[in-house]
């Protein structure tokens, strides 16, 4: 019985959580009850993945309202995969934030904090389960809101300025997003997403639903980061507290990535999407992201903000293969979703502990953390070389499935340039590494001890996935390759 | 500042009236138009109303911040709630039939359920943020 | 017939208010010309209401009279107090 | 509207008579707020418009209300609008005068310093004191 309510289990328990976490007071009791609420979640998404591995797409039905009227929520691999994501990195993440949370939240927030978290959770969460366009759109507002406020928690005053840009650009976004179902539904009649794929057939030619696409497209965009309206993810990720810095780094652009996946492949189709050039756009914006990004990136001082510009690239990577419209595209696409969300996670969390122990995050200041903090800096270093596409981690199962998709178009000029912004990344990775392990932190400055143990179970968790995935990558390939049947076959 | 008393009178007399009307909005939502979000308001503009004319400390003292966001939280429990009595009888989540013995009955004790919720929270939002805004000293 | 002439004469008295708004002089002159358009509005409601046969467009005119008085109330206090909470100095003396 | 009863007749022809006073006093306040000179004055014809009109029209719907609830309801929007207009007009008139708009007038005891006044609200600009009004 009670599989039958997962999927929306998954999303309840958050949601109830975050009102109790609200009402109680202090750090412990909402710590705990948010840690309990994200492994249980996390338990769920692993009885959902069991489930869909051996009985393929389900569907629920809100109320009991059959689909095309009422809300539907699918599951399907595609939606598994980024539920993995987004719910692993949140519980690696709580579990390992304590000290970080304590230490960059005020005592009396606490509850607020964590309130907010969980209805983060239950908002990306949601966007990933519904199969209603407007239900989505709810979905991203609960997310999008409770995100303005926690990146306005940063201790740096600079925080409430990154929120209120993220704020302004991110409601853009959404209406831009809102206007396009509304046009969606003038010209359909329904919000259901299988419902509207059938019904759009008949119609694709005409402008309105052209219009619609775009505005979906740039709405989309806005909160994915995608290059020219990115501007507002370096500071939020920057000035965020540390540990919502991981878990936005690692989930929500990515949960962004999978409804334009949804949105282009399951309503509009691959020919509309090849037939308004959005596909060679959408490739010379990913390109764009993959150099620029990286160059920048090489000339940060602050490591989170380096952090930042990274993932801008990596979603130039996801991009890119997203826009080539091919069945080895989009698996490299998905499977490139999932593991960077693996790395970022991990990259940020370390990050998170070198902020709680050394202080700030410029530069300067991982000196010397290899021997003072030598577990968390191991684990930062295996994450960067993820990062870089070495063998033995995800990093470089991606890249291969990201090369042989290039191939598989004849891109030989785009699989060299795939190659240089890895190159990029070894410049904008390796001197973290180096000053981390080959030079002295300056002796005025306090002396710096390893993180705390849970922390490093965060880290080392999300490090271990990237080991673990990179050895033995059969799940996260299996998962994106049948992601891409479902998106390109219509199979449905 | 005694000089507002028709303004202070008036509020007393009109206060009573809006938050009857609010109660009419919240349980009268089923036949009109209404429900919970406007009944929510209608009663956070009562409160709103109190605080502009007999000072922000005296609002707080009727409605402190801290049983207002008791009051958010509780609401959306509600909601959520509801739902979850239709997961234990074995139905859907929001599934509002199993509320009662018969369907239809069932659907309008849940929707009333709902509203409800929606209701509290909404006039704790509003209160809150009024409080919010109007406490900053410029 | 009747109607039409009552939310005629309603109209035309919210366009003059509306002129007034715009054309202010002075702030006090704008929230006078605003609070007579909603007093307008609740008024063309209820007709339009009676006109259409759905008289529960009553409540919501009887909610936008609410917020009307309320939300004039209240820009008058701003603009006098420069807040909307406690007048000037902090010293809770509790009122407009 | 209305049957050819008697009963039907009167309150057509009432509900006519209602209605035409209520609109002419609309159009009339209307114009007033247009064309009256200072602030004070337009708050005059505002506030015919906001309570004699406004309750003239509601007492000729009042008589076309099918329930009683209907009836109610108007009935309560009329006690609605007679208590706060005249409040807000009161609370407006207060705040213009505590922040100095001065009233465009004759010395109401004298009857003197009529050319006085006018060249005061002049000083203060635009011919009604908007001045001291946005001054503040």
């Amino acid at each position: 019985m009670i599989s039958a309510q997962l999927p929306i289990l998954q999303v309840l328990l958050p949601l109830l959580a975050a009102p109790l976490c609200a009402i109680l007071r202090g750090r412990a009791l909402p710590h705990a009850l948010s840690v309990g609420t994200v492994l249980l979640s996390l338990l769920v998404t692993v009885g959902l993945l069991i489930r869909v591995e051996s009985t393929g797409t389900i569907s629920y039905a809100i109320g009991g309202w059959p689909p095309p009227i009422g809300i539907e929520y699918r599951v399907d691999q595609l939606s598994v995969i980024v539920l993995l994501i987004i719910q692993g990195v949140a519980a690696a993440v709580l579990v390992g934030g304590g000290a970080s949370i304590v230490r960059e939240i005020e005592a009396t927030r606490a509850p607020l904090f964590y309130a907010l978290f969980l209805l983060n959770l239950t908002g990306l969460t949601g966007m990933v389960l519904t199969g209603d366009l407007f239900n989505l759109f709810v979905f991203l507002e609960i997310s999008s809101l409770s995100t303005y406020v926690l990146v306005a928690l940063g201790t740096d005053r600079r925080a409430l300025l990154a929120a209120y840009q993220y704020l302004v650009i991110g409601t853009v976004g959404a209406t831009f997003y809102v206007i396009g179902v509304g046009l969606l539904y003038m010209m359909t009649g329904t919000l259901n997403m299988a419902d509207l794929a059938d019904r759009v057939a008949g119609v694709e030619e005409s402008t309105t639903i052209r219009t619609a696409f775009a505005f979906m497209i740039i709405g989309i965009g806005v909160k994915l980061g995608m290059m020219p309206v990115h501007f507002w993810l370096p500071n939020a990720y920057a000035r965020a507290p540390s540990v919502v810095s991981a878990f936005l780094a690692a989930t929500s652009t990515k949960v962004a990535v999978y409804i334009m996946l949804r949105v282009v492949f399951e309503i509009f189709g691959v020919p509309m999407f090849l037939a308004t050039h959005l596909s060679e756009i959408i490739i010379g914006l990913g390109i764009l992201a993959m150099v620029v990004a990286s160059v920048t990136a090489i000339f940060q001082d602050d490591v989170k903000r380096l952090l930042a510009y990274s993932s801008l690239a990596q979603i130039g990577y996801i991009l890119f293969a997203f826009g080539l419209a091919t069945e080895p595209g989009v698996t490299a696409s998905v499977l490139h979703l999932f593991n960077h969300g693996l790395m970022k996670g991990a990259l940020f969390l370390a990050l998170a502990a070198v902020a709680l122990r050394a202080g700030r995050t410029r530069r300067t200041d991982l000196d010397g953390l290899g021997q003072a903090m030598p577990l968390t800096m191991l684990g930062f270093t295996l994450a960067g070389l993820s990062l870089i596409g070495v063998p033995g981690t995800v990093g470089f199962i991606s890249k291969w499935y990201l090369l042989e998709a290039a191939f598989d178009r004849d891109g030989f000029i785009i699989a060299a340039i795939i190659l240089g912004s890895s190159l990029l990344a070894i410049l904008y990775v390796w001197p973290l590494v180096e000053r981390a392990y080959f030079r002295k932190r300056d002796p005025a400055l306090p002396p710096v001890e390893e993180a705390p143990l849970p922390m490093l179970i965060g880290i080392w968790l999300l490090v271990g996935a990237n080991l673990l995935f990179g050895v033995w990558p059969d799940l996260a390939t299996g998962l994106a390759e049948r992601s891409a049947l479902l998106l390109l076959g219509g199979a449905r | 500042m005694h000089d507002h008393i028709i303004l202070r009178v008036i509020t007393k007399l009109l206060m009573p009236f809006i938050f009857l009307f609010a109660l009419y909005v919240q349980f009268h939502g089923d036949y009109g138009p209404g429900g919970g979000f406007q009944a929510g308001v209608i009663f956070a503009t009562g409160l709103i109303l109190y605080a502009l004319i007999f000072g922000l400390r005296s609002a707080k003292k009727v409605t402190p911040p801290r049983v207002l966001r008791v009051q958010l939280a509780l609401g959306v429990l509600l909601y959520a709630g509801v739902g979850v009595v239709g997961i234990m009888s074995g139905a859907e989540y929001l599934n509002y039939d199993v509320l009662a013995e018969d369907a239809h009955s069932g659907q309008h004790l849940g929707i009333l359920l709902v509203e409800l919720g929606v209701g509290l929270t909404v006039s704790a939002a509003m209160t809150l943020i009024f409080f919010l805004f109007a406490g900053q000293e410029q | 017939m009747l109607f039409a002439v009552a939310s005629l004469a309603v109209a035309v008295s919210m366009l003059f208010a509306l002129i007034r708004a715009l054309a202010g002089p002075s702030v006090f002159d704008r929230i006078l010309a605003v609070n007579m358009f909603g007093t307008k509005t609740v008024l063309l409601i209820a007709i339009a209401g009676f006109f259409m046969g759905r008289p529960e467009f009553l409540d919501i005119a009887l909610a936008y009279a609410l917020i009307n008085f309320i939300g004039t109330i209240a820009v008058m206090k701003f603009f006098r107090y420069r807040t909307l909470g406690l007048p000037r100095g902090g010293e809770d003396l509790g009122d407009l | 509207m209305g049957e050819l009863s008697p009963l039907g007749l009167l309150r057509d022809g009432l509900a006519w008579v209602l209605v035409l006073g209520g609109s002419g006093f609309m159009l009339v306040g209307g114009l007033g707020v247009l064309r009256m000179p200072d602030f004070y004055t337009r708050q005059h014809a505002a506030g015919i418009t906001d309570t004699s009109a406004a309750a003239l029209i509601l007492f000729a719907l009042l008589l076309f209300a099918p329930d009683f609830l209907v009836a109610a309801k108007l009935v309560l929007i009329l006690m609605f609008l007679l208590l706060t207009s005249p409040t807000a007009s009161h609370a407006l008139a207060q705040a213009a005068v505590a922040s100095g708009v001065v009233p465009l007038a004759d010395d109401w005891r004298t009857g003197e310093n009529r050319e006085a006044g006018r060249e005061s609200a002049k000083d203060a600009g635009a011919g009604s004191g908007p001045a001291s009004g946005e001054r503040q």
